[in-house]
């Protein structure tokens, strides 16, 4: 079983609801689920679509072709029929498109009327809606209903029961209307199982890191990260502020990192470009900071609510002079969880900035998971503070050691000041001129850290045949992708996939030697939501990489499995 | 897994101050510089207020003024230029038992840091802003400030400044900041008398500090000043918006010095419930409730 | 070397415009946003004082105020969040003979573009600016802006808003704005004329217009602006700053509509000599003085 | 001949006054000079040198080792004395700097009491000073004499009698005191020559260019450029704002350039990080502008004051999303003129950034010429304005044209419209969602454009023997440097350079096969003045380039002739 359905219409009208809902059915029935979203930047109107794919085996990319189309309004219809399989089905409400439509797999439900009939208002469409979608594939109510208890619980028990009411009559005239159809649900264990999205999964991942402070601008689509973390402020004794500007947010982050607890901010590209000052001054005083980089597609505002992965360049260079920084791009919800943990590990044991690369897709979309483990999370204090403080004598901030951490002193809690500036230093961090102590300070933030961080970086994911002919590589967002097409493409050949999730500095070879499993293939491809080829350039730069080609699509869409196949067939 | 993360503090037994046991690096002024008066007031409050070097973090930006916190022994955060207000923002509220005093000059703050003064008057969080006001750029060698008089000429400015003078005191009222006062850096008892009431204020303190430039600004010396400053009379009543108003617009031929604006507004700190207990770096991070959480992604 | 640069341009007779003619591209509004009595208004305005499409240009930032010049025909630059005001200087200046408008919402013009709002006032340049002020984020979805009331509760606030509310008006009088109105969505007629009035205005000005967002912003709905705006009576003096200021501070019970203020502080493209006679845009280059300049280097 | 001189003291004691004066009489003499200067961050005091190298054939860089010392105060004495060679000579004045020297060859010459004497005040020591020196070398006053009276033009005719007098005084002195001096000034024909900085050489270029419109914020080493171009500001009718920011600077520029005028904006590396933003809107809205990018060492505030190349790697990836940029940069006052013409030409015939990268070195150093030759500077306005515009129908500000390019059109000069929009646009410029014009606009402003102008980069600057066993490779500001190592190398070895002054896009292979000369060579190195090898970096990522190994300077200190060519010798 492996079902994609799609709920499509206007900003507004509740695609989310009936999406959500059934996202959240399917979850806790068990089975396997992936979800993702395509919106305009409005609030109302135009044409936007939920997209589930169920399984009772793990899914973790999207498809093309819908089995089941849920259309809202006239405009989405026409735009999305076209994608629908010839034996899939499309469910509309003929009354409220004002059409009727005369395919027989096109299934004419009165959800206005349902709805009214069940004591409810025409908002109450959308549990018809979702009811009528379970009785096409014979799946029962249960669970629904408590997820319908669940979202109103704030609401009034009567408005909780109509719209029960309307999801069984949505239900019961999709099983009468639809008896040949060939939808059928498999039955799977029904342990219910996590579902998370990737802006959850960050702002989870730094809440069990310990994050104390976070100052951002709202910006799509790393806004999520913030209502997540803003959610968890009193029960986590977090500060969540809103600056006025991302340059505030950044500056905010450092500052409180430097009071000693534990920072971050999350933007987008043009946000991320008014940091990248702050950024520098990380570098410079040896703060340590998380900076969540959400990327959409630019230059500019770009289109706003859509998913690129053209940041990467930007993010390895951002900040005037040279400095140390980390870049990790999660490629899944968990990743993103683990790796926002190792960011703030890293972040404050190299006392440098860190980068979580992720966009749209991999923000938006919903993964399902058995759960997560938290005994794997790491969380070590590396501030000096309480008695190992008060005991120090004539603490220096930037004192040289031979791995060029210095041990960063929590101010006011002991007689030690903690002096840190912007300017070039000395080892108390007041401002020198001098061309010696200028060197030391660069060989201490640069040359000395780099090799120790490096060590840290885990190799990239191996999938795939032992022996690959065809290798894809990737990075970020595209792991389900990647994976998933590897899958497909291995029925015919010897296929592998490498996907980096820790890409700056780039793992060492000795982990995993990936540019000779890259050199040895004979079509290897680096693939990228990108027109330039970022990650391409970057294994160029720095590891002498060469690929047979590559794909890379900068359109403001992602990458689907049956899409990316065709792609990789067509250069083999 | 969380062993060890957040440890106490340890304290010890206060001591006082003395003025010579605050004495910072070499100052890179220039010799003459009204800076010089400011660093001296500023030695005093500590010394009058009791606050030792380690119980307070100094802000600054970039220009002559933000130099300020390395000639002074404190803890120090020396950022970017027209960044110190958020840094200290963000400093303040994951310490608010610790004093957080700002030190920026009138480009830092009024000219790259503008939007930033706004929000944080707004914040209103009790922290204290000194802004050495030159009314010109001095450490990149005299362009025109935003407090700078129009008309004047320079480098960069040949035709003259053709923007009208910024009043700081004006805005900082109109964002119904909670306390407004304006001293002078050759006046060190007023001076003193002014940093002691705005750090002892409980909220957002905003202090412009007339503060000759002997280098490059030619028109606004110390002579000019004393020409001009007096203080405002006992009977002043600050706590009146509009009058403060029509009081802060007075600058010419009279310049009034002091309290000129405060309100009660309630501080930040005192409102967030986040923080109504302990200060947030004091606050241990309890990993056991991440299990829960988890639960509620089922 | 330098021929063709710069040829002069070939006039054409007026036409007169007409509402129909303003129809830009179809609003992504939502249905009842207030914003759409703006855009009614503002072409109202363009026929009234019969200015054409390409006799201006029309700035914004991004928001969903900021849509506006794509929904009228105009010039248009459509810029960054926050940076109309910037780049609508750099127009005005290198083209002082054609009109320039602002449309930026209040996160916009008083949030990230806080900056630019102060020094633009400071500079005095005719244009005039319109804030669409919903007092909410709308297009990224409901989160506070600087004039969103104190304790309102939004997704990334959910301990309610600490910072007090900005008053753009009180903040405009301060630095000396030289006009500045407030109006009201709602009212078209008050609202054209108040446009009117702006665009006439020989300096910059600055309109916040009280705009109803419907989807995120709960409180401020028409009913309640409509509960409280009034007109400022006939005889009340806009050119007196204190009282200006003292009015400018009524909110909540009681919001006066209308020009709280005004100034005749010269324009500044009245006082730059090197535009006194033709815009920057006509001037053309004399690359002839170069090889004397060359002789300066000597 | 060839004479290092060195003026060093505090800064405001008159360095600059008397490095300034002897710099130019000895340009108006008709020799070859370079100056150089090394100064803090402070406006008083401290410790700060001019330095000047006089010769009769070219000199285009500076060396470590001083002919003449002028020590205005004593710390710098102790500092600079070193640097002093066996047969130099020093001058103080023991009175001021309340010291006297034994050695013989130090001259204790009373500026101040001549100064005084000559009926002048203590700062006429600067005068007695500059006479001292030329008197020094056996030259005579003339020429300073006019130098004087120039530079007092503003005073009264006696104060420039008594600095006439003052030099006399300090002249005479030295003749008297220092008869068996060794130094003695080669004659040269006397044509005056030009003297230039790199600095004034930018704003003259953009003067020259037909800049209308120059906005930025002040920020060392690029405040000199504003400087330059605001004293032009009514003779070439340009408007010089100040902006309140970096951010306004860049966003004033570009309406300016929208509407119709060659704008242009400078800045160093901390004010570029809040120009980011910016930039990537003049890449979406294919708005051309031009960028000066001062240099200074960095993190953050870093040394103000001082040298670095540490901020290509930003200029090249600059602004989230992609879009294309050339980055040009000049290695000595004459290029800096002509490719800041170059500059606007390309910005404004691909609307395209523009990004000149130059450094404090560059920015502060002097240079003499014959003179600069105008008939070199190309103006062509490549708008849409007068009759052609106004007899156009249905103007399409993003029209997609075979080149990428689109007419740009002046706005409000015809009915024809002219709409941008920092969103993804049509051609109309108007805002999309749809993926089809999003593709069309992306291959519009990379695909398209970035080949043409390809072919409009200069082949790197070659210098030296034709088949060289030696090769060194560098850019921006180290060009007179390399190419004085590569004349001295020469004595001994087949030596060459390399330098690099328009480095994005590289040039193409086709124009000179630079990958071939450096893989020839036997020892080929990459000399950059920064920690990580920005430029080796790009060489390798963009065209596959190694080298044998590299030379890399980051004390916030320049190249010295002399210093470079012990590095060489060391790596052959
Ligand atoms: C982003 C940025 N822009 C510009 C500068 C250069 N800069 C340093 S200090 C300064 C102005 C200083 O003026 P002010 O704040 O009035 O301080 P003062 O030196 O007069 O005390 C400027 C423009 C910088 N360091 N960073
Ligand atoms: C640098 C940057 N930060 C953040 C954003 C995201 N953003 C777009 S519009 C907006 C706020 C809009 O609020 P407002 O200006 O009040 O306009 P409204 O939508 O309410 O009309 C934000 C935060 C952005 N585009 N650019
Ligand atoms: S330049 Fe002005 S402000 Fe700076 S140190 Fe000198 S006198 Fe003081
Ligand atoms: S979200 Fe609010 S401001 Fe935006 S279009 Fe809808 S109603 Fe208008
Ligand atoms: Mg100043
Ligand atoms: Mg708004």
């Amino acid at each position: 079983m492996d079902y994609t359905l799609r709920i499509c219409g206007q900003a507004g009208q509740g695609i989310q609801t009936i999406g959500g809902s059934l996202a959240r059915y399917f979850a806790r029935s068990g089975y396997h689920i992936f979800t993702n979203k395509d919106y305009e930047s409005r609030v109302r109107g135009g044409h936007n679509y939920y997209q589930l794919r169920v399984s009772d085996m793990p899914v973790i990319s999207s498809l093309d072709r819908i089995d089941i189309l849920v259309a809202l309004d006239a405009v989405s219809l026409e735009i999305y029929r076209i994608d629908l399989k010839d034996e899939g089905h499309l469910i509309y409400d003929s009354k409220s498109l004002h059409q009727e439509y005369k395919q027989d797999n096109y299934l004419d439900i009165p959800f206005e009327i349902l709805a009214a009939e069940s004591g409810g208002s025409k908002i109450m469409s959308n549990s018809v809606a979702t009811g009528a979608i379970l009785g096409l594939l014979g799946m029962d109510l249960e669970i629904l209903n408590g997820i319908i208890r669940e979202s109103f619980a704030k609401k009034e028990q009567s408005i909780q029961d109509s719209n029960i009411a309307a999801a069984a009559a949505g239900h019961q005239f999709a099983v009468k209307a639809c008896t040949s159809c060939p939808l059928t649900a498999d039955t799977v264990n029904n342990n219910p199982r996590m579902l998370i999205s990737g802006s959850d999964a960050i702002g989870l991942g730094a809440v069990a890191s310990g994050l104390k402070f976070y100052s951002a601008y709202p910006m799509t689509p790393s806004t999520g990260i913030m209502n997540y973390i803003a959610d968890k402020e009193v029960e986590y004794g977090i500060i969540v502020e809103q600056a006025e500007d991302e340059i505030a947010a950044i500056n905010m982050a450092l500052g409180a990192s430097y009071a000693g607890v534990r920072s971050m901010t999350g933007t987008s590209g043009g946000g991320f470009a008014l940091m990248t000052e702050g950024l520098s001054l990380a570098g410079i005083t040896e703060t340590p900071i998380v900076i969540a980089l959400a990327q959409r597609p630019g230059p500019a505002t770009g289109l706003p609510t859509r998913t690129e992965q053209g940041d990467l360049n930007f993010a390895l260079h951002a900040g005037h002079g040279e400095f140390p920084r980390v870049i990790l791009a999660p490629g899944s919800p968990e990743q993103a969880f683990y790796l926002t943990n190792k960011a703030f590990g890293l972040a404050e044991k190299y006392q440098v900035p860190v980068i979580i690369l992720t966009d749209q897709y991999l923000a938006d979309s919903e993964w399902t998971y058995d759960g997560f483990d938290t005994s794997r999370l790491h969380n070590h204090d590396q501030r000096l503070r309480g008695e190992a403080l008060a005991n120090m004598n004539n603490y220096k901030r930037y004192a040289c050691t031979d791995s060029g951490v210095t041990p960063m002193a929590v101010p006011g809690e002991s007689v030690n000041l903690v002096v840190v500036d912007s300017d070039e230093h000395n080892e108390e961090g007041h401002m020198i001129e001098d061309a010696a102590t200028r060197n030391l300070m660069m060989d201490k933030r640069i040359f000395k850290k780099l090799p120790h961080i490096r060590e840290e970086i885990s190799a990239p994911a191996y999938y795939g045949s032992e022996k690959p002919e065809i290798v894809l590589v990737g990075w970020g967002s595209t792991y389900g992708v990647l994976k998933e097409t590897v899958q497909i493409l291995s029925g015919e050949y010897e296929a592998a996939m490498l996907h980096f999730s820790e890409i700056y500095p780039l793992p060492e070879i000795e982990k995993l030697d990936y540019a000779e499993i890259i050199r040895k293939a004979s079509v290897s491809l680096c693939i990228e939501n990108n027109a330039t080829g970022q990650f391409e350039r970057l294994l160029r730069a720095e590891a002498g990489i060469s690929f047979t080609g590559n794909i890379r699509k900068y359109d403001g869409r992602p990458f689907s499995a049956d899409g990316l196949t065709g792609e990789v067939n067509a250069r083999i | 897994m969380m062993e060890g993360l957040f440890q106490l503090t340890v304290l010890r037994e206060k001591s006082m101050p003395e003025f010579k046991d605050l004495k910072g690096i070499e100052p890179a002024w220039c010799p003459g510089c009204g800076n010089f008066g400011i660093l001296k007031a500023f030695k005093d409050t500590l010394v009058q207020m009791n606050i030792e070097p380690h119980e307070f973090t100094a802000v600054s930006g970039i220009g002559q003024a933000a130099k300020f916190p390395h000639y002074i022994k404190c803890n120090t955060f020396n950022g970017l230029h027209g960044r110190a207000l958020p840094a200290a923002t963000g400093i303040r509220l994951a310490n608010h038992k610790q004093r957080v005093m700002i030190f920026t000059g009138d480009g830092d703050c009024y000219g790259e840091g503008g939007n930033h003064l706004i929000h944080t008057i707004r914040r209103n969080i009790n922290m204290s802003l000194f802004v050495h006001d030159n009314q010109i750029y001095g450490l990149t060698k005299g362009q025109a400030s935003p407090t700078s008089a129009e008309g004047i000429h320079t480098k960069n400015q040949p035709l003259g400044v053709f923007s009208e003078q910024l009043n700081p005191m004006a805005m900082a009222i109109a964002l119904d900041c909670s306390f407004v006062a304006r001293s002078f850096s050759a006046d060190p008892e007023h001076l003193t008398k002014t940093m002691k009431a705005a750090i002892e204020h409980n909220g957002f303190s905003l202090v412009d500090i007339l503060q000759p430039c002997i280098t490059f600004n030619k028109l606004n010396t110390y002579e000019w000043y004393k020409e001009r400053v007096y203080y405002l009379e006992n009977e002043y009543n600050p706590e009146d918006r509009v009058s403060a108003f029509a009081r802060s617009l007075e600058w010419g031929d009279k310049i009034p010095l002091g309290i000129i604006y405060k309100n009660n507004r309630p501080a930040l700190e005192d409102r967030n419930p986040v923080i109504s207990e302990l200060a947030l770096v004091k606050q241990q991070f309890n990993g056991t409730l991440i299990n829960k959480t988890l639960r509620e992604f089922y």
